[in-house]
């Protein structure tokens, strides 16, 4: 166990490497210069001759990656090109309302996804199976945009049971914390409820074919232990991998959720940064979202670990 | 020997498992194989028996060993004079199922080794591919059909075709009809027996089952956690075990007579994992005959009466 | 009455060609005491057979049809409601299958397997059911039982775990013992091993046995009572040294004429049945075996014997020519 | 015996004629059909020009004339959606090929040499990540916003999931024995690989790529939506939603119809994924 959690460990590290080299090689690529953007389109040659030294960027390119790499190791995000605020300030701020609408989503999308991919699994071959199929086809084929302005019409515009719009902090009130984050966190989570319906559906279906169930069921087992008990302890790993996933899922569409719900979060930082091309920005805001999907793997091998003694003991697999 | 066409000598091969532990998957075999005559490795699992054939063939690489054909040095063979002994050495596996690709006509599978190795043109391919296949017992109007419409039987004549194709001199059989049902065995069997007739191939008969290889073979190698413990002439092995292992086996047989109720000798506990070899005779922790010297040195395997060959301390010269 | 009676058993699974009947009328008695074995070649329907006997296919979803009637000490088990089954499940008939390593729960210990079983039908605490569980191990063979209880099955080899697989089998002390390939997948060392533990159950408790398998060799030599199975039927059926000697069935001369033995004479050809084993879904009205047989007359392609009485008492087959 | 009644349709057959049982996937199976030729037909059909300006007829509710109603600058929506739908399919089936075709040669070298597994897999690994949505947003805004770079930056987000999906049949392939046999008999690796395994990993990967297709039409409608798509003022269904934004309240047919053409298409291309992934399941039975 020990072992194998060093491994993951070792190759977690590696992809934050990679993805550190992706993201500067992105911008590097792009040809844009942050200088110029920095100053605006009408500062003379001779001024953004002294930005670019100011900023180092003169320097050959893998002495700027090491920079750039040891301002990171030190927190160091950066400065952003527009706004006078250093990145990683920027960032902490933006980004515990995209953290709550990502867990909340998550919530969401597990306590309906699983209870309803074990229902498909147990009643295969009947009415309530098929309906459940369906509503996850269909569930999967709405872009989350829409089903939000949906939401939004409905419940905040005709019932006006939910604000329109806005993120209240938990600390101004839970009451008006979860409710501002309702609806954006339905038209996040619902899609991600239906992946994890479907995957929770045949991985239950595998595991309830085997041989072991079958043996369950020949030395007396009832059908109620061997469906929570037997299957769905061997069917955890699947699981916990979309689910796992489906969170780092949320953090990516939530730059248009939280457009539309006007939640500042990262994904609105991200989208103003957008047409300000602010790469210092964008940059940290994915690194974060990375760093989040990372650790958020380990944590799901950690629980596979946990989960299945053929990767805990013998370290196979 | 004269008519030796084929022979290893010392042939070794070591797998590692993780960074430090070494399996001594095959270990210092050695045999020869002559013109038109059947060789068997019989072993239980893990002997070592379906990797001396792949190693012989140079499928999987030796680590050590000499590999002579028509007493020039098969290690030593590069580009065209592999491909060239890639084509008169042929190979049948266990597995009728997985050994045709499913995704290709039964012509084309048996063509495919004439293409590769570019031999005649496509009305003397066809040509050729009709005959064999004919030879083997496939229907004309079957020609164009796809594996899965054939038993297990008829895809491993198939399997035999696409062997036979390159008129090779030695063809490996690896555990060719254990996975077939029993009726279906003996077709096969008979087929193996009259196409050695027909074109003078050489079988090495890789196989579990002492009933299968005292039917069909000359001379029998008996392997035991890498190594050859006994070798003979079919008749003579049976008659006359010489080794306690082979003896063990013998008995173990079950046979299909109800007459034949012998006197069991049962082995006792499990063959040692191969990355836990025992010191000296690797059989010794199993045997009952096991005395200090099987612990101290490994008993070389020596000549007791003309092609009998035996590796145990305790059989008396 | 006998501990186990099949009657005219047929059991169909529900296809995407309609429902397909994969065993067609089985009946056979087992006597407490008694060694039975079903002798067939794949899809023959012999796993179906023991497994509609336990009722171990899923019927929530009405995926399989059972007919005929499964007494076990008179009372009908293949009728009773699926929850009731349970209950006589592991405990009064159990069951080993081939694949030890896919049968054994890979998330949970060997011992916890055990106590499971231990627990559902007994009344016992948790650590009487360690206890008794280490008791059974030991009984199978297992050495170092009280350290092996707590293994995951992968951590044990094949033998060790078809050794465990019994051991589970026999918690509950059932009365009959469903025996599915139990050696196919072992290695002959480890296969003798195993059958004479299954033989000393039969010898020793007085364990009803049935023993499915596609080795002639292993019936041969521990069984006394044999039925012979082909696509769904059973097409002979007696005693072990009878059938083996004088088999009347041309599908029961062919499979034991076609299979080798070390006094087989290595230059003359194998007999060989011809063709290959027809598909379920293809078996006509007639004698299933009639397109292999090399007695089928115009009758046999038409109609389909009953397994009846010929030769020694006991001895049934279900074949025209002994009519 | 009634085993004998069917026994000459083929399984594939049967497994249609069963997914054909489900009703409601069959409407909404054909109204995509519909919607689709419509699009493809989209020039032909329509009664207008997706570009015309009427400031007279802004916003107009549905009617004989404007079946869908008019947008803010008096377009006629209909128009406008055919257009949008033909744009989608475009954009989506164009990034399902590239990601899929250059996904497949990776995964197949992956999956067949151990060196370049690690280095491709940790590569794909790194790359994912970083959540979809948010990798193509990102490289829009570096590639510049254009409909070409919209399929480039798609492409290149989907490539590391079909690199994986091939990968993953690869390794499963490779341990076949056919490709054992094939090297046995003396066959070079770009044979075993192209000839050989790629056929074989074929089918999962194609049903992957529907549904790559349909999810990046998702993406391209969200991506348009914030305007870092498909440059106005051409027609895609995102652009059409995101544009009515503003009226949205007040003009419902702006986001109603679009919206649920999207969805119906989307839909489709998803039954059409399923309905693959169970023709092409080895044929059991």
């Amino acid at each position: 166990m020990a072992k194998y959690m060093g491994k993951r460990f070792l190759f977690t590290i590696l992809t934050l490497i990679l993805v550190t080299i992706f993201l500067f090689l992105l911008t590097h690529v792009s040809g844009a210069d942050p200088a110029k953007i920095m100053l605006g389109t009408n500062a003379t040659p001779e001024a953004v001759e002294a930005m670019r030294a100011k900023l180092g960027l003169d320097r050959p390119w893998y002495v700027q990656y090491f920079s750039w790499i040891s301002d990171l190791l030190h927190g160091d995000l950066g400065t952003s090109y527009y706004r006078d605020e250093k990145v990683s300030d920027l960032l902490v701020k933006y980004f515990k309302p995209t953290l709550a609408l990502a867990i909340y989503s998550e919530l969401i999308a597990i306590i309906i996804g699983v209870p309803m991919g074990i229902m498909q699994a147990k009643n295969k071959g009947k009415a309530s199976s098929v309906i459940i199929s369906t509503i996850t086809l269909i569930g999967l084929s709405i872009p989350g945009f829409l089903l939000g302005l949906f939401l939004m019409f409905f419940f905040s515009v005709k019932i006006k049971i939910f604000p329109v719009s806005g993120y209240k902090a938990i600390t101004e009130g839970f009451g008006e914390h979860i409710k501002s984050l309702v609806l954006p966190s339905l038209a996040l989570g619902l899609s991600q409820a239906a992946l994890i319906t479907r995957t929770t559906n045949s991985a239950m279906l595998e595991v309830l074919n085997s041989e072991y169930i079958k043996t369950a069921r020949a030395k007396g087992v009832n059908e109620k232990t061997i469906l929570w008990k037997h299957a769905l302890r061997n069917a955890m790993i699947p699981i916990i991998t979309v689910c796992g996933q489906s969170f780092a899922v949320l953090f990516g569409g939530a730059v248009v959720i939280e457009t539309i719900f006007n939640i500042s979060g990262l994904g609105t930082l991200v989208y103003n940064s957008i047409s300000n091309r602010d790469y210092s920005i964008i940059q940290g805001a994915v690194l974060v979202i990375a760093l989040v999907y990372v650790v958020i793997n380990l944590l799901v091998d950690v629980l596979y670990g946990i989960e299945d003694p053929r990767i805990r003991v013998g370290g196979k697999k | 020997m004269e008519d030796t066409i084929f022979s290893v000598k010392n042939l070794t091969k070591e797998f590692y498992s993780g960074r430090k532990k070494i399996i001594k998957a095959v270990n210092n075999v050695s045999f020869e194989l002559r013109e038109k005559e059947t060789y068997s490795l019989v072993g239980e699992s893990g002997c070592g028996k379906s990797t001396t054939g792949r190693a012989a063939l140079r499928l999987i690489e030796p680590t050590s060993g000499e590999i002579m054909y028509h007493g020039r040095d098969a290690m030593k063979f590069k580009g065209k004079e592999m491909l060239d002994f890639r084509r008169r050495m042929q190979m049948v596996f266990q597995d009728p199922y997985s050994s045709l690709n499913p995704r290709m006509t039964i012509d084309k599978i048996v063509e495919e080794p004439l293409i590769i190795h570019k031999l005649g043109n496509k009305a003397e391919r066809e040509a050729k591919v009709a005959e064999i296949l004919s030879k083997v017992g496939i229907r004309r109007d079957q020609f164009k059909r796809y594996p899965h419409e054939f038993s297990g039987g008829q895809k491993q004549r198939i399997s035999m075709a696409r062997a036979l194709i390159l008129n090779p001199e030695i063809i490996v059989c690896d555990e060719p009809v254990s996975a077939l049902d029993v009726s279906i065995q003996a077709q096969v069997l008979n087929l193996l027996k009259k196409l050695q007739d027909d074109y003078n191939v050489s079988y090495l008969f890789i196989s579990h089952d002492m009933s299968v290889v005292k039917y069909i073979s000359d001379r029998i190698g008996v392997m035991y956690l890498g190594n050859i413990v006994e070798e003979a002439d079919a008749e003579d092995l049976f008659a006359n075990p010489l080794h306690p292992y082979t003896q063990a086996l013998l008995s173990a047989v079950p046979e299909a007579d109800p007459d034949i109720r012998k006197e069991r000798i049962t082995l006792h506990g499990e063959i040692p994992s191969p990355l836990n070899v025992p010191s000296g005779c690797p059989f010794r922790t199993r045997c009952r005959y096991a005395t200090e010297e099987c612990a101290m040195s490994k008993p070389e395997l020596r000549t007791v009466d003309g092609s009998h060959r035996v590796a145990c301390h305790n059989y008396n010269k | 009455m006998s501990l186990l009676e099949v009657k005219n058993l047929k059991t169909s699974f529900k296809t995407l060609r309609g429902m397909v009947t994969a065993i067609d009328g089985v009946s056979f008695n087992v006597d407490k005491d008694e060694m039975v074995a079903i002798i067939g070649e794949s899809g023959c329907g012999k796993s179906v057979t023991s497994q509609s006997i336990m009722r171990l296919y899923p019927e929530t979803d009405q995926s399989v049809e059972y007919e005929g009637e499964v007494l076990f000490n008179g009372e009908d088990i293949l009728h009773i409601p699926f929850k009731e089954m349970a209950k006589h499940r592991g405990n009064d008939i159990a069951m080993i299958f081939q694949d030890a390593l896919a049968s054994l729960n890979p998330v949970f210990t060997v011992g916890d397997q055990i106590i499971e079983a231990l627990r559902i039908h007994k009344k016992i605490t948790k650590k009487e059911a360690r206890e008794e569980a280490i008791k059974l191990l030991e009984q199978t063979g297992i050495p170092d039982a009280a350290k092996r209880v707590d293994a995951y099955p992968h951590e044990l080899s094949g033998g060790m775990r078809q050794r465990a697989m019994i051991a589970l089998a026999l918690s509950c002390r059932p009365q009959i013992l469903i025996a599915d390939e139990p050696t196919t997948a072992l290695d002959v060392t480890i296969q003798a091993q195993i059958m004479e533990m299954i033989v000393n159950l039969n010898k020793e408790y007085g364990m009803g046995i049935i023993l499915i398998t596609h080795d002639l060799g292993v019936v041969a030599q521990h069984c006394k009572r044999a039925m012979v199975m082909y696509l769904g039927q059973i097409v002979e059926e007696g005693d072990v040294e009878t059938m083996f000697k004088h088999p009347m069935h041309p599908y029961t001369k062919g499979l034991i004429k076609s299979v080798p033995t070390t006094k087989t004479d290595k230059d003359k050809p194998l007999y060989t049945i011809n063709g290959v084993v027809p598909k379920l879904s293809e078996a006509g009205d007639g004698c299933r075996f009639c397109d292999r047989c090399e007695h089928a007359t115009e009758r046999c392609f038409h109609e389909c014997p009953s397994l009846k009485a010929a030769g020694e008492e006991g001895h049934n087959v279900r074949c025209f020519l002994y009519e | 015996m009634k085993n004998k009644i069917t026994k000459e349709h083929s399984h594939k057959y049967l497994v249609f004629k069963k997914l054909c049982s489900n009703k409601l996937l069959l409407i909404f199976g054909i109204l995509t059909i519909v919607i689709v030729i419509a699009g493809i037909l989209a020039p032909v059909v329509s009664p207008y020009s997706p570009y015309d300006m009427q400031t007279s007829l802004r916003l107009k509710a549905p009617s004989a004339a404007h079946w869908f109603g008019t947008d803010t600058y008096g377009r006629d929506v209909l128009t406008r959606i055919l257009y949008g739908i033909r744009m989608s399919l475009v954009v989506g089936i164009l990034t399902a090929v590239i990601s899929t075709v250059i996904g497949i040669i990776l995964g197949l070298l992956a999956g067949y040499f151990n060196f370049l597994d690690t280095i491709i897999m940790r590569i794909s690994e790194a790359m994912s990540t970083i959540p979809v949505f948010l990798m193509a947003i990102t490289l829009m805004t570096i590639l510049g916003i254009s409909t070409k770079n919209v399929i480039i930056s798609m492409s290149i987000v989907y490539i590391p999931l079909v690199v994986t999906v091939t990968r993953g049949v690869a390794l499963q392939v490779r341990e076949q024995t056919y490709i054992e046999a094939i090297r046995s008999i003396g066959a070079k690796w770009p044979r075993i690989l192209f000839r050989h395994m790629m056929p074989n990993v074929l089918s999962p990967v194609i049903v992957q790529a529907t549904y790559i297709f349909a999810s990046s039409m998702l993406v391209e409608a969200a991506l348009s939506f914030l305007s870092c798509g498909i440059p106005l003022p051409a027609p895609s269904l995102g652009n059409i939603l995101s544009e009515a934004r503003t009226v949205i309240f007040s003009s419902w047919w702006l986001v109603t119809f679009p919206g649920i053409c999207l969805i119906i298409v989307i839909l489709g291309i998803n039954i059409l994924g399923d309905a693959l992934r169970d023709l092409m399941d080895p044929l059991s039975n």
